[in-house]
């Protein structure tokens, strides 16, 4: 008898179907991972295993729960929930209750399942069984670090000693390192346990890494399911195949032409650190924080370059202090001759370089239409009429592969792909010299994360841009780079070519770094 | 158009529409009352209600509807000048906040902080000793303690807004800060601003009265909602309409306000308004 | 260097408080300072002469240069003296020490009632989120912070003193010589005041805990094995009361607005009236003393709810990770 | 049956606790509008110092009695010489200060020396100039020298500006007041009561009642809520516009009895267009003083014609002297020059007769063509503006003092009035001391004031007291400012 059998489950909002007609058997002791994109209705099925459908949500069809169906009566089912599985959620910072301790929050948890008269005891023991030292449990979620937290999570979900563990997109708030490390741990745990998993995520190299069936959904509907091995090799369903493709990412080529050395150095970096202090006009309170700390490096015309390194290490406010969104506390940067600390960027020369963020859903203003935002960087050319201006953002818009016609349209009306090749069009549109691209495609859902790395490679070709990735993704890395440097606390820990740097890594974050990734699918 | 709205937001629509009407009796009481609110006939006073006087007569002998709808009239011009004047100082203060931030920002707390040390009645009775007791003095009062409250509003949402990227981007285009201020923050606070305009609106209509009850705001042959409570209160065991009709119309117009102002925070919340989706992400 | 960064928050918020009444101080001299009508001149009324006149300014060292006037009287302030009164011939720290009996318990009972009234309230009508009891409860709500509490004071006397006499319509008998009757004084103002502050937070409370049911760690509670209440409830609330503590911050001033009100309702020897009768006598140092002690209250309300958030929130206690 | 019974008696219970008078008839509480700024009657104008000490804890030489003729009091007899200059009291013996002191006739040296003083602050300092020398000549007998007659003296010997005060205790009058009078001074919780309690060794007749509150309660409504629920037994002076309330209620008395204020519509007769007499007449002519009686007073006012207390034996009626004519006004206007009118301010101090006067009178005014605006001002301000810098049209003041038609005499005084006639008259008047001849004088005075037009004589203010039915004793009228205890008695 299988543990969980979903029986034509239907979840709808109002008109919207979010899920429709889900049939699905987990057998116990089985690892089942749900591969989907936002959207796909992967997080609602599992909130209806556990009964955790927003009341606005009508409810289809019927899930067993070990052969008998979900009781409607409130307190049941929160007795079983308790009882019989446990929850790891995406977002452990918001998962947990900034108020209590996560000691407190997970004795809660064993109380509530009787399944120990012992609570302190217990609670260091899970602690210890997700390898968090027992010091921990006096801590408040704010005070620990993201994967802590998860791991703090997971023993919350195990203190009921569940036959079944419900995992959302675990990981994916988790920097590359800890996300392998947290995968680990629950994979481990299953086998110990002999748990039987639900593991819920859009990254279909975790699901392949640690589950024994996989089942892949789309816009609400199970396209495919089977046993991992079978699926990845030879998927059925095209959108599987999209997946698969998607995951693996080939070397691009470089013509030999921009891979000459004697280029000349486009952007130096020379000696820039950056010191944060707690806030304003109190001198000399707050502990100074240095995120950036003596970096020197040099970035050559056509050039591309990456930065990479796990989340914190300082990466990212290096790279506004390029741009000029920040000041150096000290050292200087040469752009193309013009020395400058940063703010003090002058206009020809931001007009030079830009910056693609990483969040396409933050980075245009909902009320105004994609043209007001992609015209927004022309002013930095001084003065110009209004067909230059016109023919520029067509130009623009045009070079990302999108319609002139869609300048008039707002924001909300674009998918995340689409607003990030629109991110990129504002790059484009005072063509600079250097574009400075940040976790370009982390937001993305795995199908277009390959068409924009496209996009790039072209616009790289075409126009003869400069790039400065920032990343933690190696893959991608490897794929877009000619020259890798790892950031850590702030400083630049090694640099080279991706090929010579992933083959033979010398420092200890870098080694961590490459045994943190994903073997490719099948 | 109100079909759509009175259907997606009911309270909104009825809050809207109560607070129109009411407002709307204010506005003609501009070109007409059923009697001119300054003419007295002692011989005429404490009329019951009837065909002649709607609502009765008041101590001196004028139309209760008349008082009614031109008390309602500069209540509502009271709070809502009160309102303007809060926008007008406080919004700018609390983008230059978030634009500037630093000393700017340390500034401008201090000083929302130290508005709001000076409870509304105490601005107004030092205002009113200053320059004697009046419409436009309430309004002052009114105005500056509703300064901080929208200075921290707009603090507030800009701050939120400020993290956005397409700020970040703004700057990147090389926008001054006051342009960013105006073209991407203020933009994007404006719903919290009406929202909470609709609440200090119906705040001032109340401290209106209030300040009229002690002697502090409008005086007479001008006449409020809290001028006629207080013409009205001692005589209230004897003719309690006078001061039932004013106390009911504040109570009335001061609900209506409120409601439209949550049905409005209802309808421009967006987590609020797709509530059940948010859910479904992921 | 040894200061910890809580030690700082606190120093920081402390100076700032102080520069705060600094420029208060100020603020307030400047302004009565600019007042129109001789104080001397009303003490003596109509017929009197003005060599008389004369005489009382000099007594009231009403000539001296403005910013000595002002030195004097902070300094004064400082070491406890607020001057004399110019009407009564007093001190004014005894005349304040007075009305703050009546003020101050006012204030406190108004605040408590508000609270035990409002937060329940809010509480359960976010637990019966929809549902009619939620409706009615907020549709009182909504009536509660729309009655001017002067008038619903004045209804309150009407229906408890006048007609039922189980409380006094108003004044006040000090609590030395009889607690039980002082308390009973404050009873009705105290209901007056309280009304439209429950009413509020009852509002607050509810969209606080709405909105934090929708957080994640709502639905982890659950995934534990609680009730959607219980959950609420154990959870819920607690991070609910952060938004409502900033109300009750802020609500002190609206209470000392709505006490200057009330206490002419209720004919309170309270610091409210005081300051009225002060300045319709002109007496500018009681005015200046008594609106000084008002601001340090509500500053002082503002600071407390600062440190009451570091306290019921570990995110705000500085101490590094 | 029985929990209601309980019920009941615990409510009654409530009840006694809520109105203890009704377990002590001896004590009263009284409530009053104004509370004092100070308790000193001799250094400060509010009459609400006297409405709490007058007669009560503090006594004069003389004392002015319900009809406002003069009474013995600590002296209890003089001689007046026949030139009117010098004046013999006979000082009653024994009568002690509250604080046990002794009084004799060094205090009455003291008190007059600290009311002429340079540095005195005694408001009616200037109704007592006439004193030139003040002497002791044995402890109960003291004499009074004057430099000119004064046929007012000995009634302002008995206003409380001149009550007796001992050189140990004066300087604390304010805030301990220490006197002669029947009640001695207990408490004062300032804003909010004073308590005076019966003085064992006092020299008169003993007071009927042995406690009384004075409670302060500046508001209409509280007041009548105050009276309704039995929490004060009474006041001397209720607004007007409320006393429906408790007419025809027999739980309460109400006393309507008159006053000394002449309640004016004050015009600055040195400003255009005011010193023109057709003006000013054009608006005696346009005032209704019925309607305005009405509308401000609900009827209790007394029409005047001119500036004299209408229940006074002087009295002369000149309310006819211009008459309410709309088409009279309007024409006199237009001879003055003001055929389409003019526009004037109203000056209005906080108290509900002026304000309400001022509404009505503009209304009145707006149909002649002249258009008041009307501002509210408080009193320090009222003071500073109108009566110290004299900067006003019009405004509206009762004018309390008793016999106080001298000020008409005053040039410099606040509303500007220079008639060398009148002022002629005054001074024979101030020198004359027989009746006839002094009546006679005085009815010439309100005569041509009133053909002046000088003020728009509206009406004398009423006093209307509303008691508890079951109180005797309080006085009808107030010839002088003040609530006087000692005749107030509780009967069942």
């Amino acid at each position: 008898m299988a543990l969980v059998d979903i029986r034509d489950l239907t979840i709808t909002f109002g008109q919207h179907e979010a899920v429709s007609g889900l049939s699905l058997r987990i057998e116990r002791g089985e690892r089942f991972g749900i591969i989907g994109e936002s959207g796909s209705g992967k997080s609602l099925t599992a909130l209806a295993i556990a009964g955790l459908l927003p009341e606005s949500a009508a409810v289809s069809g019927q899930v067993l729960f070990e052969g008998t169906v979900l009781p409607d009566d409130e307190r049941d089912m929160t007795r079983l929930r308790g009882r019989h599985i446990g929850m790891v959620f995406q977002e452990p910072m918001t998962a947990l209750n900034p108020l209590m301790t996560i000691g407190e929050q997970i004795e809660e948890a064993i109380r509530l399942s009787e399944t120990s008269e012992i609570v302190p005891l217990a609670v260091s023991a899970l602690l210890d069984e997700v390898g968090l030292a027992p010091g921990l449990a006096a801590r408040y979620p704010h005070q620990l670090s993201g994967g802590q937290r998860q791991r703090a999570m997971i023993a919350m979900a195990l203190a009921s000693k569940p036959e079944l563990m419900i995992a959302d997109e675990p990981t994916s708030a988790l920097d590359v390192i800890t996300q392998r490390t947290v995968l680990d741990l629950i994979s481990t745990i299953c086998r110990r346990r002999h748990m039987t998993l639900i593991f819920i995520s859009h990254d279909i190299r975790a699901v392949a890494a640690l589950c024994t069936r996989i089942g892949v959904m789309r816009a609400g509907e199970l396209v495919e399911q089977g046993v991992t091995g079978d699926v990845l090799r030879a998927p059925v369903a095209d959108y599987t195949r999209e997946l698969v493709a998607a995951s693996r990412m080939e070397r691009r080529l470089r013509s030999s032409a921009s891979l000459n050395d004697d280029r000349a150095a486009l952007l130096r970096v020379e000696g820039v650190g950056r010191i944060y202090r707690q806030s304003g006009i109190w001198p000399g309170c707050g502990a100074p924080v240095r995120a950036v700390d003596q970096v020197e490096l040099t970035i050559g015309t056509g050039e591309c370059v990456a930065l990479v390194g796990p989340s914190g290490c300082g990466k990212t406010t290096l790279a506004r202090i390029i741009v000029g969104l920040d000041k150096a506390s000290d050292g200087r940067m040469v752009f193309d001759g013009t020395a400058y600390d940063g703010s003090n960027l002058p206009p020809l020369l931001r007009a030079n370089m830009s910056l693609v963020f990483q969040d396409p859903f933050s980075s245009f203003d909902p009320r105004m239409t994609i043209a007001q935002s992609l015209g927004e960087p022309l002013h930095l050319l001084g003065r110009i009429s209004g067909e230059e201006r016109e023919a520029r953002l067509r130009e623009a818009i045009e070079a990302v592969g999108l319609k002139a016609a869609m300048l008039a349209r707002y924001p909300h009306e674009f998918s995340g792909g689409q607003r990030q090749r629109l991110a990129i069009a504002r790059a484009l549109v005072t063509r600079p010299r250097l574009v400075v691209l940040d976790e370009p495609v982390s937001a993305l859902d795995v199908s277009v994360r390959g068409d924009i790395l496209a996009l790039l490679a072209r616009l790289q070709a075409e126009h003869g841009l400069t790039y400065l990735i920032i990343s933690h993704d190696l893959d991608m890395v490897a794929a877009m780079a000619d020259r890798v440097l790892v950031m850590e606390k702030g400083r630049i820990v090694e640099e080279g070519t991706p090929e010579t740097l992933f083959a033979h890594p010398e420092h200890p974050l870098t080694k961590a770094l490459m045994a943190a990734r994903l073997p490719e699918v099948a | 158009m109100m079909r759509k709205l009175a259907r997606q937001h009911p309270s909104l629509a009825i809050g809207l529409l109560a607070a129109g009407i009411f407002a709307l009796l204010g506005l003609v009481s501009l070109w007409w009352t059923p009697y001119p609110i300054d003419q007295i006939a002692i011989s005429r006073r404490f009329l019951g209600p009837g065909w002649a006087h709607w609502l009765g007569t008041d101590h001196l002998g004028r139309d209760m509807l008349s008082l009614v709808m031109s008390g309602m009239l500069t209540s509502f011009v009271v709070a809502s000048l009160g309102v303007l004047i809060g926008v007008g100082i406080g919004v700018p203060l609390g983008l230059a906040a978030v634009a500037w931030g630093g000393a700017v920002e340390w500034l401008v707390l201090r000083f929302s902080d130290l508005t709001f040390a000076f409870p509304a009645v105490i601005v107004a009775i030092l205002i009113a000793t200053l320059a004697g007791p009046g419409a436009t003095n309430a309004t002052i009062a009114i105005g500056i303690f509703n300064i901080p409250v929208f200075a921290r509003v707009a603090r507030g949402g800009a701050l939120a807004i400020a993290t956005q990227d397409y700020v970040a981007a703004a700057r990147l285009a090389g926008l001054g800060r006051a342009t960013i201020a105006a073209r991407h923050l203020l933009p994007n606070i404006m719903s919290l601003l009406i929202v909470q305009g609709t609440i200090q609106l119906s705040l001032g209509i109340l401290a209106e009265a209030g300040l009229s009850y002690i002697g502090l705001g409008t005086q007479p042959p001008a006449t409020s909602l809290g001028l006629m409570l207080r013409d009205a209160q001692s005589l209230f065991l004897i003719h309690p309409s006078l001061s039932l009709i004013p106390g009911l119309t504040i109570v009335l117009v001061v609900i209506a306000l409120n409601i439209a102002g949550d049905g409005l925070r209802d309808a421009m919340d967006p987590r609020l308004r797709h509530q059940g989706l948010s859910h479904g992400a992921g | 260097m040894g200061v910890s960064p809580m030690t700082l928050f606190l120093l920081r918020r402390i100076a700032g408080f102080a520069v705060t009444l600094f420029v208060a101080a100020l603020i307030i001299f400047l302004l009565l300072d600019l007042l129109p009508g001789d104080p001397a001149r009303f003490i003596l009324g109509i017929n009197a002469t003005p060599e008389a006149v004369a005489a009382l300014r000099a007594q009231m060292g009403l000539d001296a240069p403005a910013h000595e006037r002002f030195l004097n009287w902070i300094g004064g302030m400082l070491r406890g003296d607020f001057g004399i009164s110019s009407t009564q011939r007093l001190a004014v720290s005894e005349l304040i020490a007075e009305r703050m009996a009546v003020t101050l318990p006012l204030t406190m009972i108004a605040m408590v009632v508000s609270v035990v009234v409002g937060l329940p309230i809010g509480i359960l009508a976010a637990m019966r989120r929809g549902k009619a009891t939620d409706t009615a409860l907020m549709v009182l709500a909504q009536t509660g912070v729309a009655v001017p509490n002067f008038w619903f004071g004045m209804l309150l006397t009407l229906v408890f003193a006048v007609t039922l006499r189980w409380l006094p319509t108003g004044g006040f008998i000090p609590w030395d010589e009889d607690a039980g009757a002082a308390l009973r004084g404050l009873v009705l103002p105290g209901l007056a005041l309280a009304l439209p502050q429950a009413s509020i937070l009852a509002r607050v409370m509810r969209t606080a805990l709405v909105d934090v049911a929708e957080q994640d760690f709502i639905r982890t509670a659950r995934a534990k094995g609680m009730t959607k209440s219980e959950a609420i409830w154990r959870h819920g609330v607690r991070n609910a009361l952060l938004p409502v503590l900033t109300i009750l911050g802020l609500q002190f001033a609206y209470l000392i607005a709505g006490t200057i009100i009330v206490e002419n309702v209720f004919y309170l020897p309270g610091l409210g009236r005081l300051i009225f009768t002060a300045i319709s006598e002109r007496d500018l140092v009681l005015v200046r003393g008594a609106t000084i002690v008002l601001v340090v209250a509500t500053t002082a309300t503002m600071l407390l709810v600062d440190l009451c958030y570091g306290l019921v929130d570990p995110r705000l206690r500085r101490q590094g990770a | 049956m029985i929990a209601r019974k309980t019920l009941a008696l615990a409510m009654t219970g409530l009840m006694l606790a809520a109105a203890p008078v009704l377990a002590q008839p001896t004590e009263i509480r009284i409530g009053v509008a104004l509370e004092p700024p100070a308790l000193d009657p001799t250094a400060g104008a509010a009459e609400a110092i006297d409405v709490v000490v007058y007669q009560n804890i503090f006594e004069g030489l003389v004392r002015i009695d319900q009809t406002g003729a003069v009474q013995p009091g600590l002296a209890e007899s003089w001689t007046i010489s026949d030139e009117g200059l010098t004046y013999r009291f006979k000082l009653r013996e024994g009568v002690t200060f509250h604080d046990g002191t002794s009084f004799d006739a060094e205090d009455v040296k003291f008190t007059f020396a600290r009311l002429l003083a340079e540095d005195s602050v005694n408001a009616q300092k200037a109704l007592y100039t006439a004193i030139s020398d003040v002497s002791a000549i044995d402890p109960t007998t003291v004499e009074f020298t004057l430099s000119r007659p004064d046929g007012l003296f000995l009634f302002n010997l008995g206003r409380g500006d001149a009550v007796i005060v001992a050189p140990e205790s004066a300087g604390n009058n304010a805030a301990e007041p220490i006197g002669t009078g029947p009640f001695a001074f207990i408490q004062w919780d300032r804003g909010s009561r004073v308590v005076l309690e019966q003085y064992g060794p006092y020299w008169g007749e003993k007071p009927a009642l042995t406690k009384a509150t004075y409670m302060f309660i500046s508001d209409t409504a509280t007041m009548t809520n105050a009276l309704l629920a039995g929490d004060v037994d009474g006041t001397n002076n209720f607004a007007a516009e409320a006393l429906a309330v408790f007419e025809n209620n027999p739980q309460f008395k109400v006393l309507v009895g008159s006053t000394e204020g002449e309640t004016i519509l004050a015009t600055n007769n040195r400003r255009e267009p005011f010193s023109d007499l057709k003006v000013r007449q054009a608006m005696a002519h346009a005032l209704d003083r019925q309607e305005i009686i009405e509308g401000a007073t609900y009827g209790y006012g007394v029409p005047i014609g001119t500036h004299f207390a209408p229940h006074h034996p002087y009295y002369l009626d000149l309310t006819n002297t211009y008459p309410h004519d709309v088409e009279a006004a309007r024409a006199l206007l237009a001879e003055a020059g003001y055929a389409d009118g003019f526009s004037a301010t109203l000056k209005l101090p906080p108290v509900a007769y002026a304000r309400l006067s001022g509404q009505i009178i503009a209304s009145q005014f707006a149909e002649v063509g002249i258009s008041l605006e009307l501002v509210n001002m408080e009193w320090a301000q009222w003071l500073e503006d109108v009566f110290a810098n004299k900067d006003f049209d019009l405004t509206i003041i009762s004018h309390v003092e008793p016999f106080d038609i001298g000020i008409y005499a005053n040039p410099d005084y606040y509303f500007g009035y220079d008639n060398p006639e009148v002022q002629a008259l005054n001074e024979t008047l101030n020198a004359t001391t027989d009746e006839a001849e002094r009546k006679r004088l005085a009815q010439e005075i309100q005569t041509i004031i009133a053909r002046d037009a000088v003020n728009g004589y509206l009406f004398e203010l009423a006093q209307t007291g509303v008691w508890n039915a079951k109180l005797e004793g309080m006085w009808q009228n107030a010839p002088v400012e003040g609530v006087v205890l000692r005749d107030i008695r509780w009967v069942e």
